[in-house]
């Protein structure tokens, strides 16, 4: 038979959802501006990696301006200043972006896909295990990260990678206690019972039936992990506890505190400030844009049916 | 003088293909103390409907033309002010009970306590609530019952709740949405007499709005069959039901399952839901009209008088052809 | 008689709750490379004084008889001895606590109300320029780097135009002279004010966006047309309709919010150098006085457990649909 | 308790069923009241008859579709099907069973997945079934659509849900029900949702499906006039207890039951004597 014809019509599916919800997410104008600032962020991350090869002087962590021994001012040489002991603080810029980015989406991923698993498998199984799994959620929903991560701190000497992980591992708990509400719902629909009384297994309802269902949510989740993940983790840098050998803009505010320069030096102090509320700013818009785009309740009047 | 009079009324929504037709071009009128019924399937604009003649339509929807006089007002150029002193005074409507009606964080008695005091708004507190048990006597809900919240509530004591709301003030016209849609048969059964009972006593108009012709009949001395947004039958329930002539009604009545119906149901075909958005000159049932005619594809058609008391929107050789 | 029952049953899931974190702390500082005895005992002390120490906290003892003998401390409020300031522990953390429940309950409460105000305009008139505004100021607001904005505010308010003192919560000169109490609260509110606005500006953008999605929500039920073909005023249908129900979720989430507002107060404190639990407990955490740290710790997760169980409370409360 | 015992075993028995929901909030409050959906029914539905059940909502009709399609499990009882208990049924043999057994839903918009397409939820039973190839499976469901008025059935194969009206969405259940030939389908409120005329359409097909394939119906229904029209017999259900069972006609015509009475006058009917 005609059996090619089946995937590329399946596809379409897909093809026409994705552009039915980017027509909506485009008329939000905060979701244009999210998108926007987040790419000139990307841009900056990018550069991160190609500035340090014009030259010794443009390491952000090493490269220490041998003409300058003090904070100086924006100049031609150095378009946003040097710190104190003359590192460009553009090129710290740049690289505080890169592991902005890298923090703000590995936590994200690791928590949102670990929130997502346990959401799914604490909802449809129920009973003891939904139990036992939110219990434990509970202990990690109460802790303060940041209070937890400085405990760890002063025993340990953390590493980034080791400081996105536990933050990944601290907020897991509110995706999965979404994703399990949707799943308790989703579970007493007549389609997943219509799937079990034809037959289906345990193992297809949830990867055939759920997954798909709760995924967009899951994704929306992700842009908010991002923004709480790169807070937490700018706030540690900030009080010193960050990874050493990584420059960061939680670590050059840390620089500009605790050098003292904070009232002296504004070139120093806002950037990277700026920098973070700018990128959580960006993510969260795209999150609030693509809220709007699946959930039809918000959508305008008309549109929606 | 008829309370109300409805005149070439159309309502549109917008939508994103378009001004969607909801209601186009309806005229009737109710006068007072009387009971008028409007039947039709879902989509066919009878809530709609509904919700113009209480001022409470969407943001994306407007009245397009016609006008709806009350006594001396015209409702269709009433601004918010105006309807707020209006709604729930002159007006009032019963809303359906599964639908999450009442406030499920206020007190029963006080939901309807404020219709009261919001109309009248020298009345003492005491007074207020004097009347609340009154109306609570009158709808048969039991006093020890006037302080509970919502959710305490059986389905059929939230629907007398809702109609003790709409009878707060007395109002001259009651408009009733599908009241007892989401209630059980002998509930509704309790539901419906109650509201009969109600209307003859206190001599008010009543609206009534429902897919269900069986319910519709019972209710109402008037009824209006509504298609595509349209009014395509009316007369008094006799003449609608025992003697039907517009071809949608007739094939609704045929398919409509009674306890007494033996062998004699006609399934009909499968039809599509008439297109709202874009009106072409033409009958909008024609596509599924058993009787249809050249001219009903490409004319609009006319009222055919009946009897003086019963209409249909149709075509003379179409209504006469059997 | 079933609020009481509920109550009970919660103190005792608490009362778990903080035991197993309790215990996931000790094994945690058991667990960290080097040597326990010198991280649990002042260096400072006399080598009698050590020993004494040591036999009192067990550390010369198997792992699980110092857990026994660590859960026995806890209960007859032995903390331990803090390594700078030579004080048992649980003296110092009393001493910080008011300072801390101040600032963080008028700073929540403040914007708690702010914002469920302010949210719940910006829902009513969605779309327009308020609104607008509202929303994108809470996005700001929310997202805002808290440390920085502390010290943005320092630097303006306090440094270049002077108005309020650079940190501290009372300035000595005023309390070491016989100065009337009207004065000295005064001048607490004076330095409290930075550190206030500072939380407070950053709660308010969640409570304002949480408040205002979950009104739009309501704005969408039927009972708010049945107010409406009342024929209600739209401010009774706002303030008493759909607020109230708005405002349900609001409370839930101020729980689950808590341990993250902690985080944004332990910051403030420090850039205030408020004399609060986190500023203790950063201070600690940098000088490695681990027994300061975990009773500063210990101390936040149990305020945080009934804080979440006021918040059940609230919500029973306010939702005539549950009962407990 | 079924006049006219005919000597064949009956398709679907029910002996003695009990089902009570224990309402336990969580572990420190044991649980205190339970409630008793299902007060000892017993029921026999021959094969080919198209069985009504009757009753109002919260009477425990739904409980009884879904014990028979194991979505749930009686507290009490023996289910039978062709004459051989049924209850508590693992692996191989429940699935075994469900082959046999299929159920149309209510909510026509709840019950199908909106994101799989009309074939892959028509397909889904054969694929879990291990039945077919990729060929013959699609073969199967073009035939299945056309049977259930959805056609040309290739126009349908690759819609979604969301591209149809309800009545369309109620046949692709139907569909979905009887792609695997099953001996005994369970129809729970199917057409509740929708308005009369597209109800009776589909009642036509239930008609038409019974006749062709010879399978047996339980159809659960509030609506008497439903039942009358499409059922051999029918059971009266109140509050878990059958309060009558036999002929449809019968029953409606010459109720014994006080409840029946009370339900059957309840019911709104076109007699204008006001």
């Amino acid at each position: 038979m005609k059996n090619t014809k089946n995937r590329p019509e399946n596809k379409n599916h897909y093809v026409e959802r994705f552009t039915k919800g980017w027509a909506i997410y485009i008329k939000n104008p905060m979701g244009k501006a999210g998108l926007i600032i987040l790419l000139i962020f990307m841009l900056m991350a990018i550069a991160s990696f190609f500035v340090p090869l014009l030259g010794p002087v443009y390491d952000p962590m090493t490269g220490a301006d041998p003409n300058i021994t003090y904070s100086t001012g924006p100049s031609f040489q150095h378009w946003l200043g040097t710190d104190f002991i003359g590192r460009d603080l553009f090129v710290q810029l740049l690289e505080g972006a890169k592991v902005a980015f890298i923090v703000g989406l590995s936590c994200a991923f690791i928590s949102v896909v670990l929130g997502t698993a346990i959401g799914m498998i604490s909802g449809y199984a129920g009973g003891i295990i939904d139990t036992l799994l939110m219990r434990v959620a509970d202990i990690f929903m109460v802790l303060p990260s940041l209070v937890i991560l400085l405990i760890l701190a002063s025993l340990w000497e953390l590493s980034i990678w080791v400081i996105i992980f536990i933050i990944a591992i601290m907020r897991w708990p509110s995706v999965s206690r979404i994703i399990r509400s949707q799943t308790l719902s989703l579970k007493s629909r007549p389609f997943i019972e219509a799937s079990r009384v034809a037959g289906a297994s345990n193992f297809r309802i949830i990867f055939k039936h759920i997954m798909p269902n709760v995924l967009p949510l899951a994704f929306l989740y992700m842009t908010f992990r991002v923004t709480s993940a790169i807070l937490v983790e700018a706030a540690l840098s900030f009080l010193g506890f960050g990874d050493p050998g990584q420059v960061s803009w939680g670590m050059m505010l840390q620089w500009v505190w605790s050098s003292g320069h904070m009232f002296q030096a504004p070139y120093w102090l806002l950037p990277p400030g700026i920098c973070i509320s700018l990128l959580t700013l960006s993510f969260y818009m795209l999150g609030r844009a693509m809220d709007e785009v699946l959930d039809p309740r918000l959508r305008k009047e008309g549109e929606g049916e | 003088m008829a309370l109300l009079r409805v005149e070439n009324l159309s309502v549109g929504y917008k939508s994103k293909h378009g001004l969607i037709h909801a209601v186009n071009n309806i005229s009737f009128s109710i006068e007072k103390g009387r009971s008028l019924g409007f039947v039709g399937e879902s989509g066919c604009g009878k809530t709609t409907l509904g919700m113009t003649l209480m001022g409470l339509l969407p943001e994306n929807a407007s009245i397009l033309q016609g006008d709806i006089f009350f006594n001396d007002d015209n409702l269709a150029g009433f601004n918010d002010e105006k309807w707020r002193t209006f709604r729930g005074k002159e007006i009032s409507m019963i809303f359906q009970a599964a639908m999450n009606a009442l406030n499920p964080v206020i007190r029963v008695d006080e939901q309807i306590a404020e219709v009261i005091a919001i109309h009248n708004p020298q009345m003492p507190r005491t007074q207020v609530f004097d009347q609340v048990k009154k109306i609570f006597d009158l709808v048969e809900i039991p006093e020890d019952r006037l302080r509970d919240f919502p959710h305490q509530y059986s389905g059929g004591m939230k629907q007398r709740a809702i109609i003790a709301m709409a009878l707060a003030c007395a109002p001259k016209l009651i408009i009733a949405d599908e009241p007892t849609t989401a209630l059980d048969v002998i509930v509704q059964d309790q539901i419906l007499k109650e509201i009969k009972k109600i209307q003859t006593a206190l001599n008010t108009s009543l609206i009534f709005i429902s897919h269900d012709i069986a319910v519709v009949a019972d209710v109402c001395r008037d009824i209006c069959v509504m298609y595509g947004g349209q009014i395509v039958e009316k007369g008094n329930r006799e003449e609608v039901f025992q003697s039907p002539r517009h071809p949608y009604t007739r094939s609704l009545l045929e398919s409509f399952l009674t306890l007494d119906s033996n062998g004699d149901i006609k399934v009909p075909e499968i039809r599509e839901s008439p297109d709202l958005i874009t009106i072409t000159g033409g009958c909008s049932f024609a596509a599924s009209c058993k009787k249809k005619c050249e001219k009903c594809e490409n004319r609009n058609p006319g009222w055919v008088n009946l009897s003086s008391t019963h209409q249909a929107l149709c075509f003379e050789e179409v209504i006469h052809k059997d | 008689m079933k609020t009481k029952k509920f109550i009970f049953n919660k103190l005792i899931e608490i009362t778990i709750l903080f035991f197993i974190i309790l215990t996931i702390l000790f094994f945690l500082f058991r667990a960290a490379p080097g040597d326990p005895i010198t991280r649990m005992v002042d260096p400072n002390l006399t080598p009698e004084d050590i020993q004494h120490l040591i036999a009192q906290m067990g550390l010369d003892q198997p792992a699980w008889k110092q857990y026994i003998i660590y859960i026995k401390n806890f209960f007859t409020g032995n903390l331990g001895h803090s390594f700078h300031y030579g004080a048992p522990v649980s003296s110092i953390i009393l001493n910080r606590m008011p300072c801390t429940i101040l600032l963080f309950t008028t700073s929540t409460l403040l914007a708690a109300f702010v914002g469920v105000f302010l949210g719940k305009i910006a829902a009513w008139k969605k779309g327009s320029r308020l609104d607008n505004f509202l929303s994108i100021g809470a996005l700001l607001c929310h997202t805002l780097f808290i440390p920085w904005f502390a010290l943005l505010v320092l630097w303006i308010l306090a440094y270049k135009v002077g108005w309020f003192p650079l940190g501290g919560i009372i300035s000595p000169e005023l309390w070491i002279w016989d100065t009337s109490i009207f004065i000295k609260v005064l001048d607490v509110l004076h330095h409290m004010f930075l550190p206030l606005l500072t939380l407070f500006i950053i709660h308010l953008g969640s409570y304002l966006l949480l408040m205002r999605s979950s009104m739009l929500g309501v704005i969408k039920e039927e009972y708010i047309i049945t107010a409406r073909a009342k024929g209600l005023s739209d401010k009774v249908i706002r303030d008493k309709h759909a607020a109230r129900n708005a405002a349900l979720p609001v409370i839930t989430s101020v729980g689950l919010s808590l341990a993250f507002s902690i985080n944004g107060g332990a910051l403030t404190e420090q850039i205030f150098t408020w004399p609060g639990i986190g500023r203790e407990l950063i201070f600690a955490v940098s000088n490695n006085d681990y027994p300061l740290a975990q009773a500063c710790f210990l101390l936040i997760t149990a305020v945080v457990l009934i804080a979440n169980l006021i918040v059940d409370l609230l919500y029973a409360y306010m939702d005539p649909r549950i009962k407990y | 308790m079924t006049e006219e015992q005919n000597n064949q075993t009956p398709i679907i028995e029910l002996n003695g069923v009990t089902k009570e929901y224990s309402s336990k909030k969580n572990f420190l409050s044991k649980g205190e009241a339970s409630i008793i959906a299902l007060n000892n029914i017993s029921l026999a539905i021959q094969k080919k008859e198209i069985f009504g059940l009757v009753g109002q909502s919260g009477s425990g009709k739904t409980t009884i579709g879904r014990i028979l399609v194991k979505l749930e499990e009686p507290t009490k009882g023996i289910i039978k099907l062709n004459g051989k208990p049924t209850n508590n049924l693992k692996g191989r043999l429940l699935k075994n069973y469900r082959s046999k057994v299929q159920m149309i839903f209510q909510d026509p918009y709840q019950s199908l997945n909106p994101h799989l397409s009309i074939a892959e939820t028509i397909i889904e039973p054969l694929v879990v079934n291990r039945i077919g190839n990729t060929a013959t499976r699609r073969e199967k469901v073009i035939e299945t659509l056309e049977i259930v008025g959805l056609s040309p059935g290739q126009e349908f194969f690759h819609r979604y849900p969301h591209q149809l009206s309800g009545g369309q969405r109620q046949r692709v259940a139907v569909a979905r029900a009887i792609i695997l030939d099953p001996e005994f389908i369970v129809a729970d409120e199917p057409t509740s949702m929708m308005d009369a005329t597209i109800a009776i359409q589909l009642f036509q097909l239930l008609l038409d499906i019974r006749k062709k394939f010879k399978m047996t119906f339980l159809f659960i229904t509030h609506n008497l006039a439903a039942a009358k029209y499409l059922c051999d017999r029918i059971a009266v259900i109140n509050n878990g207890v059958i309060v009558e069972t036999g002929i449809a006609d019968k029953v409606i015509k010459n109720p014994q039951n006080a409840y029946t009475k009370k339900l059957i006058l309840a019911q709104p009917g076109f007699n204008f004597k006001n």
